[in-house]
Formats: C-alpha cells, structure tokens, sequence
C-alpha cells in the first residue's frame, strides 16, 4: 500500500510538471490556433539558457526562474513578429510545418554552440534532499516543482478564460480582419500571448533543469508526450491540459511500477482511446462541422 | 471548417490534359528517371526516387485530401519491416516482397485511419503522430522480429536470378524505379480520377459533401489507405535498396521529413515530391561529407523559408511562374 | 391533397442543447407530392428540424419516418441516397471548385462513380449536359467555368438551389432558398421551385411571406421549438398567434 | 458625415466597381440597391477599409481616412455588420457583445441590447456560432449599437430575419438616426428599404445608375424596379 | 581483356590499387554522439597517418594516404549509403568507428559484399562479433560484455553482493543487462530486480523507487547520452543517494566532463582506455590536445590505434588487398598506446586487449583529470572466450 502511495505521489509530481509544460502549448493553440511544435525546443532553450546563466554570469536557480521567462518573452515575441504571423490568416498547418522547421534550427544551433553531451546544473540550496513521511519519500524538489507548476497553471487558467485579453485574442485568431473592422488593433495583442505562452515554455525548461539532463534534444521527444497531453485533454482547453497533464503522469507511474516496459505506450494506447470515445478530447470543444 | 490547405487547383495545370507542355514535360521527366544513375550515386539515386514517392504519397493526403498526417513513418518504416521479413523468411523475388510490405502497410492503416480520420486539421497530425510513435515502440519490443535497436539487417534483393540487378546498385536501380514508377502512376490517377475529385470536396467543405451523400470518413479513410500504401511501397524499396530495416524508419523524424520533402516540392502539386526528394536527399548526402556540423540547422531554416516565402514550393512556384510568364504572352497581342 | 399519404412524419422528434430544447415533441407530417412550408420567429427551430431530418444532428428523443421507413440516426451520407436533399441556410459551397464541377460531383454521388479511383475524371463529364441545364434553371449558366468562391451572395444561393436540384430527391429541403436574392430572382425562384415541385415533395423555410404565400400547399408555424399552428397559408397568415409572434402588423 | 469619391474597384482583373460616389448626412438613412453580384457588398467592405484593390476616397466628419485600417475606421465611427453576419465560433454570445471597444458615449449598454433582443441574453453563454441563422443576424446588429458607432454600414440586415423582427429593426434604425446616427444601408427587400430609407442609390453593373430621394422612390417603385430589373 | 595500357594492374610498384590508400572515417559528426567520437577521431586518425609517414619516409608502401570523412547523423540507412559510396567512389580501403549498432551492422555487411575492410569502434553489439561477423570486420574498443566483465565483476567481488540493474528497453540495453546479470552471478553476487525504461526517459522517478526496494548494495545504470544523465541526475536526489553504491554501464569521459564531478564522484565503471593512466598515454594525449583542445576519449586513442594498426598492416603487406590485410591483422599481438596486450582475435575478429576498472575523481587535480584507475583487468578475463556464435568464412 505504501508503495501505492509513493507512485502515486510520484505521478502527481511529474504530472504537474507535464501539466505546466503543456499549459504554454494550450495557450498558444487556444489563442492563436497556431500548434507550437517548437514548444519542446523553447523549453529546452528555458533550461539551456539557465545553465548558461549559472556558467557564465553564476546566477543560480531563483534569478533563473525570473529572468529566463522574461528571456523566453522577448524571443517568442520575436519569433511571432518575424515569423509566426505571416501565417496566422492561413491554414494553422503552415505554422505547425513553419515552427517543425524552426525546431531544428534551434536544436541544431544550441548543439553547435553548447555541444552535444549536456551541460551541469544543481539542485538549488534547500531543495535538495527528501522530505519522508512514514515509509513514503519524495525529493523536495520534485515537491517544489510540482506546487509551483499547479499555481502556475491556476493564474494563466483564470488570465485567459476571465480577462478581456483573453476574449480579443481569440476573436482575432479566428477571423482578423473581420476583428480589426470592429476596432481592434489585432497585432497588439497576438504578440504578447505568443510570447507568454513561449515564456511559459521556458519556465518549464528552468524547473527542468535541476533534475534532468540540458541538452540539445531534451525537448525533442518530449514534445510527443506533450501533443498525446493535449490531445488527451482537448487542444486548446487550458482545464484540459492541466487535468490530462496530471493523468498522464499518473499513468506513467502506474505504468512503470506494473509494466515499466511499456510505460510509453499506455499514454499513446490511453490517447486511441479517448480519441475513439471522445474525439475532442477530455475537455475540448466540439469541432464545429 | 472550410478549406484548409492554401492550394490552387482551379486553374488547369501544365500537365493538364490540353497543355502543350505535357509531353515535353513528360518526356523531360522520364530522361531524369533514365538518367539519374549516371548523375548520382545510384543508391543515391534510388533513395531520391522512394522518399519522392514517400512524399507523394504524403501529398495525396495533405494536398488533396486536407490532412497532414505527421505519421507517415508508420507506413514507410512497417513495410520496410514487412517487406524485409517477407524477403528473408520467403526468399521470393524483390517486388513480391514490396508489395506484401505495402499490403501490410495499408492492413495497419485501416485502424490507424479509422481512429485518426475523427479529426481534422492539426488534430490529424497530432494523433498520426501518436500513432506512429505507439509502432516505434511496438517495433522497439518485438524485437525477436525487428532485430530491436540493430535492425532487421541484411535483407536479401533476389530478383529471379538476374546477378546485375542482385548485386549492382545501378541495374538495381532500374528495378527499382519501375516500381516506384508504379507508385506514382497510381498516385496520379487517384488524383484525377472521380474519386480524386470527391476527396478534395471533402477537403474543402465536408459538411457540404456529406449532403450530397457522400460519405466523408469513408472516403477519408480510402484515401489515407491508398496514400499508405504508397508509403509502403517506397519503404519496401528503401528497405530492399538498403538491405536492411531499421528502427529509424518508424522514428518521428522521418514522418517530419517527408513532410518536410512534400512542403518543399509544393503542396498539392503531386510531382512536386520528386523535386523535394532530389533536394532534401542530395542536400543531405553532400552536407554529410562536406565536415559542416548543423544540417538539421540548413534543413531546417530551408524549410522555414519555403514555409514563409514560397508556399507552393518549389514546382508550385515554379508553374506559378511559367503560367504568369503564358499569361502574359498571351495577353500582349491585346495590347 | 392531405388525404395523400405522408411522405415524412416525425413523431414527438425532440433535440435538446445542453438543457435548451431548440425542438420539442414536434409531430409534423408531410404529404407525398406537396410544398409544405415551415415558418415561425428566428430560433423557432426551423434549421434545427431539417437538421435532424437528414441527419446532420441526431434527435434526442422521438423518430423520423421517411415513406414509411424509420430514418432516425442514420448519417447525412446515409440520409441523401434515400431521396433526401436539402440546400444550407448559410451558404455551403467548395469555394475552389466550379459551378460545373459542383454539379457533376451531385450528380455522380448516387451512381457510386465517386468511388473509382482508376478511371479518369473526365469520365465525370457524361454529366456535363445535364450540369448546364441546372445551371441554366437557376441563371447561372454564364458562369459555369468559374470558382464558386468568387460567387456574389444571392448568387452563391442560387447554386445551392440547384446542387439540390441535381439529386432529384423525392423531398427536397430548402432552407430560405430566397434569401438575399433581388425580387426578380425570387420570382423566378419560385417558378422553379414551382415547377419542380410537381412529381416531388418540397419542405421550405422562408420569412419572405411572398414566397411562402405563393408556393405552399401547407404551413407550419413553429415557435419555440412547438408547433404552433398548422393549416393553408390563408388560415395560418390571419391566426392572431401567428401575427403576434412572427408576422407582426405590417403583414396584417 | 460620409463622403466617398471616385471609388472603383477590383477583384484580379476583373472590374467591379467604377467611379462611385456617395453622401450620407447625419441621422439619415441612405439605401444601396441593386441586383446580386451589382457590387454593393464590395463597396461596404471598401468604404471599411478592407478591400486592397481600390482607387478613390473615403471621408468621415472630414476626418481623411483613406489609408487608414481598419481598426481605425472603426475607432473613428465606422460601423460594419458584414452579409455573413460575422459571428466568432470561438466566443460565446456575450463575448461577442463585448468584444469590440465602446467608441461613442452614445453606444448601447449591455442591458439595453438585452433589453431590447431578449434571445441573446437567453442563450448569452453559447458559442456564437450556434445560434439560429436570425438571431446570429441580431448579435451582429446588437454588436455594433454596443459600440456606438456613428455611421453604420449595414450588409442585407434584414435577411433572414422573420417579418415581426425586420420590423423591429426598421424601429431601431429609426431611434438611432434620432440620435445623429448615419445608416447606409444595402437592401435587397426593396418593401422595407423604402420604409426606412431618405434616399437611395441604385447600383448596377458597379456604377451608381441612379440617385433618388424616398419619397420620388416610393412613388416610382414599381417603374423603378422594372428598370433595374429588379 | 580490354588491350591497351600494359603492366601491373595496381600503378607503380607498391602494389596498390589506384596508386593510394583511403581510410574512411564515418561517425556522427553531429548528434549525441558527437563528442564520444565524432570529428575528434578525424583528428586522431590523421596523426596515426602523418605518425606513419614519419616512421616509414622513403620507404613506406603508402605514399598517399587520404582521408575522407562523413557524417552518418546516426542513420544507419545513411551510414549505409555512405559506406558503399565511400568503398565504391571515394575508394576506401577501410572505413572506420560507426557508432550505432545499427549503423554498425548494416556497414559491415557492405564491407563483407564489396570485400573491403571495416574496423568498428565505438558501437557495443556484441552481434558483430557473433552472430553477425564477417571476414572483413574488426571490433576495436570495446563491446557490452567487456563492461559487465570489468564493472560487474569486479564491484560484486569488492562486496557490493546484492544488485538491481535499470537498463533501457533496446538492444544495446538488453545486451548490458544480461551480461552484468551473469557476470554478478558469476562473481557470487545476485540481482534483485532487472527493470527496463522505456528509451528515452526523463523521468526516472518511479524508476529509481522500485531499484530501491529490497535495500540492495549496488544499482546499476545501463543508460548511455541524456538517459544517463537523467538518471544519474535523479540518483542523486533520491533517498538512494549515500545508501547503494551506483554502476555505471558504459561511461565516457566526455559524459563526466559535461555534467561536472560532483554528480558522479565515487561512480565506479569500466574505461576501455585512460589517456592520464601512464607517461605513454599522457604524451599522445597532449598532443592530441594541441590539436583539438580537449583531452582524448577512448573511442579518439581506439581510432588511432586502428589507423596505425591498418597502415602498418598496408606496410607489411606491401598491398591494400583486403584479403592480404586481413591475413596480417588476423592473430596478431599488438602493443601500442591504446592496446596492452593486444590481440586480434582470430576466430571472432574481436581486438581483445586489457581494460581498466575506474572510479570517478571527488576533485581533479587538473582539467580532464577525473578518473581514479582501480585495477587493471586483463584482456582475457575482460573478454573471455570467443563467441562461437561467430562463423569466419
Ligand atoms: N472574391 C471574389 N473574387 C472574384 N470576384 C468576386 C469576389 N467576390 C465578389 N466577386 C464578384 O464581384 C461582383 C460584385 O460582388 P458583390 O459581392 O459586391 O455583389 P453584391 O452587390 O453585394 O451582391 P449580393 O446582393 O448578391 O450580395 C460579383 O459579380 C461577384 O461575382
Ligand atoms: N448546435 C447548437 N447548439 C446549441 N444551440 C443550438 C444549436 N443549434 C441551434 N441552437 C439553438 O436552437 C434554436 C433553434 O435554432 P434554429 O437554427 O433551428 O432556428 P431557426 O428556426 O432556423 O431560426 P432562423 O429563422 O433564425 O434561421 C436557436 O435558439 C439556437 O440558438
Ligand atoms: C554509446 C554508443 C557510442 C554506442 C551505442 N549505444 C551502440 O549502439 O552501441
Ligand atoms: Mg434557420
Ligand atoms: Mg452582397
């Protein structure tokens, strides 16, 4: 039972980061429509550039979780201006294919910077060692990892769904030259969520960095788990992608505890079959047909 | 949901049946088929021909059917499996084992297409995706059959007897292309056929074509698995040209390259496949030797550039650029 | 003519939105051979009705019979081979394909030729003829070779009119067929829809009482998803009910 | 209040609009008419800035506004309530109300448009989009009384609207032209035009082939509809 | 048969076919890989070519001597292209490393069709020198059963008696796993528990609770690349830290130097080669780090040796003939600065040679300077009997 226990506090804990992690990619879909591909990338760039930011400037953890979301911003905002909003009138397949392409870009170009074999990073001070309650133990950081992500998700749920920037964003995604012809100046706000949802991308890298490895193609296969997460949720629910985000990290417990081999694929088979039995997803909205 | 893809096809194409251009072109097309061994490496030159029937066949779905399927691995990497196993089990002949390796791709897309047609658009892509990658994994396990991680390795090219084509990459080459060959004639038909019709139909509005009786998942699925099967196809023969299978050829990456080959060549230009093979495969082979680091950095940043500034790709642009070029020609009698 | 027997019956049909019945208990028949016309306030339910009766939603409760044959729950796809055509309130047209092409890929739709994947598509030309002479029905015909996205409005209707022509259904639904058309195009519309309306059976929504008054044998009222009278146009336009809850005093 | 010179317009080659030119005073009703396909719908996404091939002028209050977007049209007092009615699938009934900025002091409350339309506020939590084709019609009307704007460009507002309402719409466009407010209108239920209408222009083929008042109109309808063949 | 230009078919005198020799080098120049081996082993392999030449002058059979290179991205269908355009266009004589199994295997079944030799040196399988090898194939370095001969072996008898392993779910890890489980049950040791990990994984958590249970005194890691880090990172965090002892499979020192040494101090495993384990060593070393900056991997000193073996055998032989050079290489006993006590075996081709038991450094005492060597383990014990598995035609 205590065993139980423990993955399943386990789960909870790498859902939570999942969750966040998937939360900047709902962000970015439930607002611009726009599929983020280079998500995994941006959160390996969030943990790259903390690493660096230890190596070369000796700012640890804390400033990292401050100044790298900010960095994240100022370049999803520069990739949206640049790049992302030639295409948003379009088909959202070309900026799915348009950030594939910018992914290896970005994998390629911190591989040639930084090298392929990783960079160091330390659990922050206070955080490391585990906190043991009875015969259930849990790494203090992956506790702190997973408070600060559900707080996290809880603010951007209630930005999006209750504020009035949340509202124009998606008018102006679905039809934006009809949104400008009601007065409002569509790109002023496209550009701010695109960068937060990068930000948010970012973040997930800092909270990453202290446990797992930085490198190049971190974010490479994580990504598929974060498309099974959102798909299971329902693309562009932000509730959605929280809850599925908490789901699957449980499944995945679950799944290593009882069948470690096939951990992987009881998220892909729990995906057929929310697909088979709610095709919009846990929480998505119906497709309009 | 209206139209998805931003394709052209109102205006006739130059190999459109009344163009003068087609038989030129035609004919142009097939001294490049004759010809490439001599100009490429003839593995090379095989590669160039599969990943351009790969991409056509991904094409076929994204262009002409409105779905992107980010999957395609699936098919191209379980048949190069299952044309592998069939030709080492059975030592039939190279093209028996090919197509059972398409049938097999096109077994496995029945399922695959029937939970995945549900959604459209980038939903489409994403469960395709997840699909592939649940066979990647599939394939990791059962590696008594796969040969796991090392690949099913050294598969056999037995081709009745005929040493040249068994052992010579260039006469196997000739082999080989008459099946890609195949592949595309099929793809072309399907294409400019009544059914070919329908499916862009359905593409552009579904609800539209399910009132006039048409039903939409069907066809949907019936295109996805002929597009499977051509993608089988191709990875047959990869996997025979090769001589082996690997897990590679179920990896994500290789779904995302084909893409990546098709959006080159031009959406829903259908040739446009072979154009972005010829490209993405030589690009590839000369950066590998050529000591530079970051191909997936020029890959990459090509496809951006294409994605941005020349949606048709290249053969879209290129016939944008010609027809603009008749029209003008046309028009300048009339002063 | 309502001695004639029902073509289409619906028996307490019923669709609830998350809690709102957009239709409620509705009992509607419709006889073999006649124009029927269904008309009542916006959001009565009117669309939401022909929706259920070909099967682009599914009803929540109660059933739909189609020449005696229970339909309920069957597909669009299923729905339209019975002899069942409707055309779109919104206008739904393939924005890149022809006007011909529109109408070749109605008329191939019950010979199954959309199904052949090895044949040319030139093959879909032996309904070329026929195309045009649709066409020409509904004053499209000048404009047979151009895309339906560059289709001005009241244009774009006229085709839904005559994709719905081309199935030759034995019923045939028409969701406002006159909407944002000129009075010289809905006169003509309803002469054709006069005239097409021998030999089949016809359901038409429309606000425009001209239309309505001209064509239907029969007219039910809706609102709120009831029905709310039923009878000949005379009667139904001079219900005190009706006048207050749709016609209002300028109809009077 | 709205001046527009010399407007002509194109779609590729093909030329859809010549030289039109068209006044619409404060707290006046100006109606477009004309056949299907006779460029009405174009000129109202003109005048809203949101048509590129285009020559002549647009002027609002004397404020140039040319080469200005479209949003700032709209800020400036353009109000446009498009033929496809223009309702977002992605926001709900009341999102769609409060989407746009308020512009004028005169603009609608919430309350009022509620008041006034009492569908919405009954289905005021549901996507847009799921509304009945009418009343999709009212929230986009309502959509830009909310805003307040000072000249409405109304798309066919009467379509599909049941006879009861298109006379309720005939009463609002009268109360808002009480306060100053400029309509221009494009109508093809000729019947109802005239109700409401001080003047009307008459399109064909892209060229304002007539220019009559109301009163002249209602008296010459008939005559005036066989000319035009409508 | 076709007349014309007479004498010997090979130019001039020294007997080689197209009057040079090529030695091809077809690694990942790019990937994960990278620095395990990568564009390094180039540099490694051009010293054992101007080494050659010096120590040859007038007299060597090779006057030129190219080398070209490719970049196989860790593809083993590009690694097979390249390979057969690298025998056929470039015409190498020899391709060397390949460090992928995958890739491995398929380049040495072209090396067995177009008779031309191939030297693999940092992939692991085993299969290439069982089931799967060929007359033309050599297995330089390293392979998985000499890892779990060295760290298994050698941890179980220090005491650490009571082992789970953690292994990623492909071949590679599959082959770790059973050869540390016999190689601990060979030593006296048991294995509790062997969990497979999906590859890749970057959550290790649950992972690493269930190599707790049973309080065992050893966990072994299999992982290679990010997995190992993953791993090795959460080790840390986890109640497991300080308790067991952790084996590393297979380690590099580039895998040390990227993650610092506090994450792996005490970390014992097994190093095919040590570049600061003696005067020898340490002096190839610093020349390779004039070149490239950084000290040598294994794989870099193994790339090396093999160059300099092939040439010496090219010397000796006095021809690029594959068959020729097989037949030198075959059975002999080579002494250099990566091979002690050397031997390419004759029955399976695999180049046996003495391996070393390290343990991570808790400070370096210079750059690069990580590795503690605990013992030696001699070639025979490290590599064991042939695997008869393999037949040499
Ligand atoms: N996107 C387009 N591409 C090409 N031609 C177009 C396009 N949109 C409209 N047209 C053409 O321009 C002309 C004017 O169209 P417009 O929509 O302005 O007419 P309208 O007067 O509003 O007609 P309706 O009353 O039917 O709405 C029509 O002939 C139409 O076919
Ligand atoms: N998919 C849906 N989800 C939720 N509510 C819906 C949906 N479709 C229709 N409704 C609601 O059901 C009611 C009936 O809609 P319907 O479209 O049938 O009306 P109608 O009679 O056709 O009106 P109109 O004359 O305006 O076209 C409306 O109030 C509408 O808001
Ligand atoms: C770690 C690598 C250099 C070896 C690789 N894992 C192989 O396939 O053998
Ligand atoms: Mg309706
Ligand atoms: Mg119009």
């Amino acid at each position: 039972m205590s065993e139980f226990i423990q993955y399943t506090l386990q789960g909870l804990a790498a859902g939570g980061f999942y969750a966040l992690s998937a939360l900047g990619l709902a962000v970015i879909f439930g607002v611009l429509g726009v599929v983020n591909f280079s998500h995994g990338a941006c959160y390996m760039l969030g943990a790259v550039i903390s690493a660096v930011l230890l190596a070369e400037l000796d700012l640890g953890f804390w400033p990292a979780l401050l100044i790298v979301p900010v960095v994240m911003f100022c370049f999803g905002v520069l990739m949206e201006r640049l790049l992302v909003r030639w295409l948003l009138a379009l088909d959202p397949l070309y900026n799915f294919l348009l950030t594939f392409g910018l992914t290896l870009v970005l994998v390629e170009a911190v591989k040639m910077r930084y090298g392929v074999s990783g960079l160091p990073y330390e659990v922050p001070a206070g955080l490391g060692g585990q906190v043991t309650l009875g015969s259930v133990s849990l790494s203090t950081y992956a506790i702190f990892a997973c408070v600060f992500s559900v707080v996290v998700c809880v603010a951007v749920g209630l930005l999006i769904t209750r504020t009035r920037i949340g509202m124009i964003v998606r008018a102006a995604t679905e039809a934006p030259e009809r949104t400008r012809a009601l007065g409002i100046n569509v790109g002023r706000w496209v550009t701010p969520v695109f960068g937060f949802g990068i930000a948010l991308a970012g973040l997930a890298g800092v909270l990453a960095a202290p446990t797992r490895a930085i490198t190049a193609e971190m974010g490479s296969n994580f990504i598929i788990i974060l498309f099974a997460v959102v798909v299971i949720g329902g693309l562009g629910s932000i509730l959605g992608a929280v809850v599925a985000g908490f789901l699957v990290g449980l499944v995945e417990a679950y799944g290593i505890a009882y069948a470690p081999a096939y951990a992987q694929i009881v998220i892909f088979v729990m995906m057929a079959l929310v697909v088979l039995v709610r095709p919009s997803g846990l929480f998505g909205r119906e497709e309009i047909a | 949901m209206t139209a998805s893809v931003d394709v052209d096809l109102s205006q006739p194409s130059i190999l459109s049946r009344r163009s003068p251009w087609r038989p030129l072109l035609l004919l142009g097309g097939l001294v490049v088929l004759v010809m490439l061994p001599y100009w490429i490496y003839p593995p090379v030159a095989m590669d160039i021909l599969c990943w351009g029937l790969f991409a056509i066949s991904v094409d076929l779905l994204l262009g002409f059917t409105g779905l992107l399927s980010f999957g395609h691995a699936a098919f191209w990497g379980g048949s190069a499996y299952a044309t592998g196993l069939i030709a080492t089990t059975w030592g039939v002949p190279f093209p028996v084992a090919v197509l059972g390796g398409a049938a097999f791709a096109m077994l496995i897309a029945v399922p695959i297409g029937f939970l995945s047609v549900r959604r459209t658009g980038i939903y489409f892509a994403m469960v395709t995706l997840a699909f592939a990658q649940m066979l990647y994994f599939i394939a990791n396990q059962a590696r008594d059959l796969t040969g796991g991680e090392n690949g099913l390795q050294g598969i056999p090219r037995s081709f009745f007897g005929i040493e040249a084509i068994e052992q010579d990459s260039f006469y196997f080459y000739y082999a080989g292309a008459a099946l890609i060959l195949v592949g595309i004639i099929i793809a072309w038909r399907v294409v400019n056929s009544p059914f070919g019709r329908v499916i862009t139909a359905v593409r552009d509005n579904p609800a539209r074509a399910r009132a006039l009786g048409y039903d939409v998942e069907r066809y949907k699925i019936g295109a996805f698995v002929i597009s499977a099967g051509l993608a089988g196809l191709a990875g047959g023969v990869f996997a025979i040209s090769h001589g082996f299978a690997s897990l590679q050829e179920l990896v994500w990456t290789t779904s995302g390259k084909v893409v990546l080959v098709t959006v080159l060549g031009g959406i829903g230009t259908l040739w446009g496949g072979l154009v972005g093979a010829g490209v993405v495969v030589t690009l590839e082979d000369s950066l590998a030797s050529s000591g530079f680091e970051g191909i997936g950095m020029i890959t990459g940043a090509i496809f951006v550039v294409i994605v941005l500034l020349f949606r048709h790709g290249i053969w879209g642009t290129g016939r944008d650029l010609v027809r603009r070029w008749v029209i003008d020609r046309r028009s300048r009698p009339r002063g | 003519m309502s001695s004639a027997t029902p073509l289409l019956e619906t028996r307490s049909l019923t669709k609830e939105f998350r809690g709102f019945r957009a239709v409620s208990e509705v009992d509607l028949t419709v006889s073999e051979g006649s124009v029927h016309a269904l008309v009542g306030p916006n959001g009565a339910g009117k669309t939401t009705l022909f929706n259920l009766l070909t099967g682009f939603l599914t009803p929540s409760s109660g059933s739909v019979l189609f020449d005696g044959r229970d339909i309920t729950g069957l597909a669009p796809e299923q729905i339209a081979p019975l002899g069942i055509a409707r055309s779109f309130q919104i206008t739904s047209l393939f924005e890149q394909m022809t006007l011909r092409e529109h109408l070749e890929l109605a008329l191939a739709s019950p010979t199954g030729m959309g199904r052949q994947w090895w044949r040319p598509v030139s093959r879909m030309s032996v309904f070329a003829d026929r195309s045009m002479e649709l066409l020409d029905q509904v004053g499209l015909a000048d404009r047979a070779g151009v895309p339906a996205g560059s289709l001005a409005y009241g244009q774009k209707r006229a085709l839904e009119l005559a994709i719905a022509l081309a199935l030759d259904p034995r019923l045939l639904l028409l969701d406002e067929p006159t909407a944002g058309m000129g009075i010289e195009d809905i006169d003509r519309t309803i002469t054709l829809v006069k005239r097409i309306a021998s030999g089949r059976t016809v359901v038409l929504v429309d606000h425009n009482m001209h239309v309505v008054g001209s064509l239907a044998d029969r007219v039910t009222v809706l609102q709120a998803g009831q029905i709310l009278a039923e009878g000949p146009y005379d009667e139904v336009r001079t219900d005190e009910r009706v006048i207050t809850a749709y016609l209002g005093s300028a109809h009077v | 209040m709205l001046e527009v010179t010399g407007m002509s317009a194109w779609y590729g080659e093909a030329r859809v609009l010549t030289d039109v030119s068209i006044e619409v005073a404060p707290g006046e009703v100006v109606t477009l008419v004309g056949r299907n396909g006779a460029g009405k719908t174009t000129l109202l996404r003109a005048v809203m800035g949101l048509h590129r091939q285009l020559q002549g002028s647009v002027v609002l209050d004397g404020v140039e506004l040319t080469r200005a977007s479209a949003d700032r049209r709209a800020r400036a007092g353009l109000g446009w309530v498009p033929d496809d009615r223009g309702i977002y699938a992605s926001l709900t009934v009341a999102e769609n109300l409060l989407l746009p900025p308020v512009v004028h002091d005169d603009a609608w409350s919430l309350e009022r448009v509620y008041d006034f339309f009492p569908v919405l506020h009954e289905r005021r939590d549901f996507p847009g989009t799921k509304l009945s084709g009418g009343e999709q019609q009212m929230l986009a009307m309502a959509r830009v009384l909310r805003m307040g704007s000072r000249l409405l460009l109304l798309d066919e507002p009467s379509e599909g609207l049941a006879p009861v309402v298109v006379e309720r719409i005939g009463e609002i466009i009268r109360a808002i032209t009480a306060a100053g407010v400029g309509v221009l209108l494009v109508e093809q239920n000729v019947r109802f035009a005239s109700t409401v209408a001080d003047r009307h222009y008459l399109l064909a083929q892209g060229r304002v082939e007539l220019h009559v008042a109301g009163e002249e109109f209602r008296a010459r309808e008939s005559e005036l509809l066989t000319h035009l063949g409508m | 048969a076709c007349g014309g230009a007479g004498g010997p078919q090979s130019g001039g005198s020294s007997g080689l076919s197209d009057g040079k020799v090529v030695i091809g080098l077809l690694n990942d120049q790019s990937g994960v890989y990278k620095d395990v081996s990568g564009p390094n082993s180039g540099v490694a392999i051009q010293m054992a070519i101007d080494d050659y030449k010096a120590k040859y002058g007038d007299k060597a059979v090779a006057k030129t001597i190219e080398l070209v290179q490719a970049d196989h991205q860790n593809k083993a269908d590009i690694a097979n292209s390249k390979a057969q355009e690298m025998y056929d266009r470039q015409k190498a004589d020899v391709i060397l490393d390949v460090p992928n199994s995958a890739a491995a295997l398929a380049v040495a079944t072209q090396a067995a069709n177009k008779k031309k030799l191939y030297i693999n040196i940092s992939a692991g399988t085993t299969a290439l020198t069982g089931a799967k090898c060929n007359k033309y194939t050599f297995h330089w370095a390293y392979n998985t059963g000499v890892l779990a001969r060295g760290t298994a072996g050698a941890i179980t008898k220090g005491g650490g008696t009571t082992w789970n392993i953690v292994y990623p779910d492909y071949a590679f890890g599959q082959d770790m796993n059973k050869s540390f489980t016999a190689q601990v049950q060979a030593a006296g040791g048991t294995v509790g528990q062997s969990i497979a990990s999906p590859f890749p994984s970057d959550n290790f958590a649950t992972f690493l609770t269930k190599a707790g249970e049973g309080n065992p005194k050893v966990v072994g890691s299999m992982h290679a690349g990010g997995d190992l880090i993953n791993f090795v990172k959460q080790f840390n965090q986890s109640p497991l830290k300080g308790k067991v002892t952790l084996a590393v499979g297979l380690m590099f020192i580039t895998d040390i130097h990227s993650l610092g040494l506090d994450q792996f101090a005490g970390t014992q495993f097994t190093d095919a080669w040590y570049w600061n384990f003696d005067a020898q060593n340490r002096a190839w070393a610093d020349r390779f780090k004039a070149k490239t900056n950084v000290r040598p991997s294994f794989a870099n000193a193994a790339n090396y040796s093999a160059a300099m073996n092939y040439l010496e055998a090219v010397q000796a032989a006095g021809t690029d003939n594959a068959d020729k050079i097989v037949a030198q290489l075959e059975g002999k006993k080579i002494n250099d600065v990566f091979l002690r006590n050397g031997e390419v075996r004759k029955a399976d081709h695999a180049v046996v040679h003495d391996v070393y038991l390290a343990k991570v450094k808790s400070s370096a005492s210079e750059d690069w300077d990580y590795e503690e060597i605990l013992k030696t383990i001699p070639a025979a014990e490290a590599y064991g009997p042939a695997n008869p598995a393999c037949k040499l035609g």
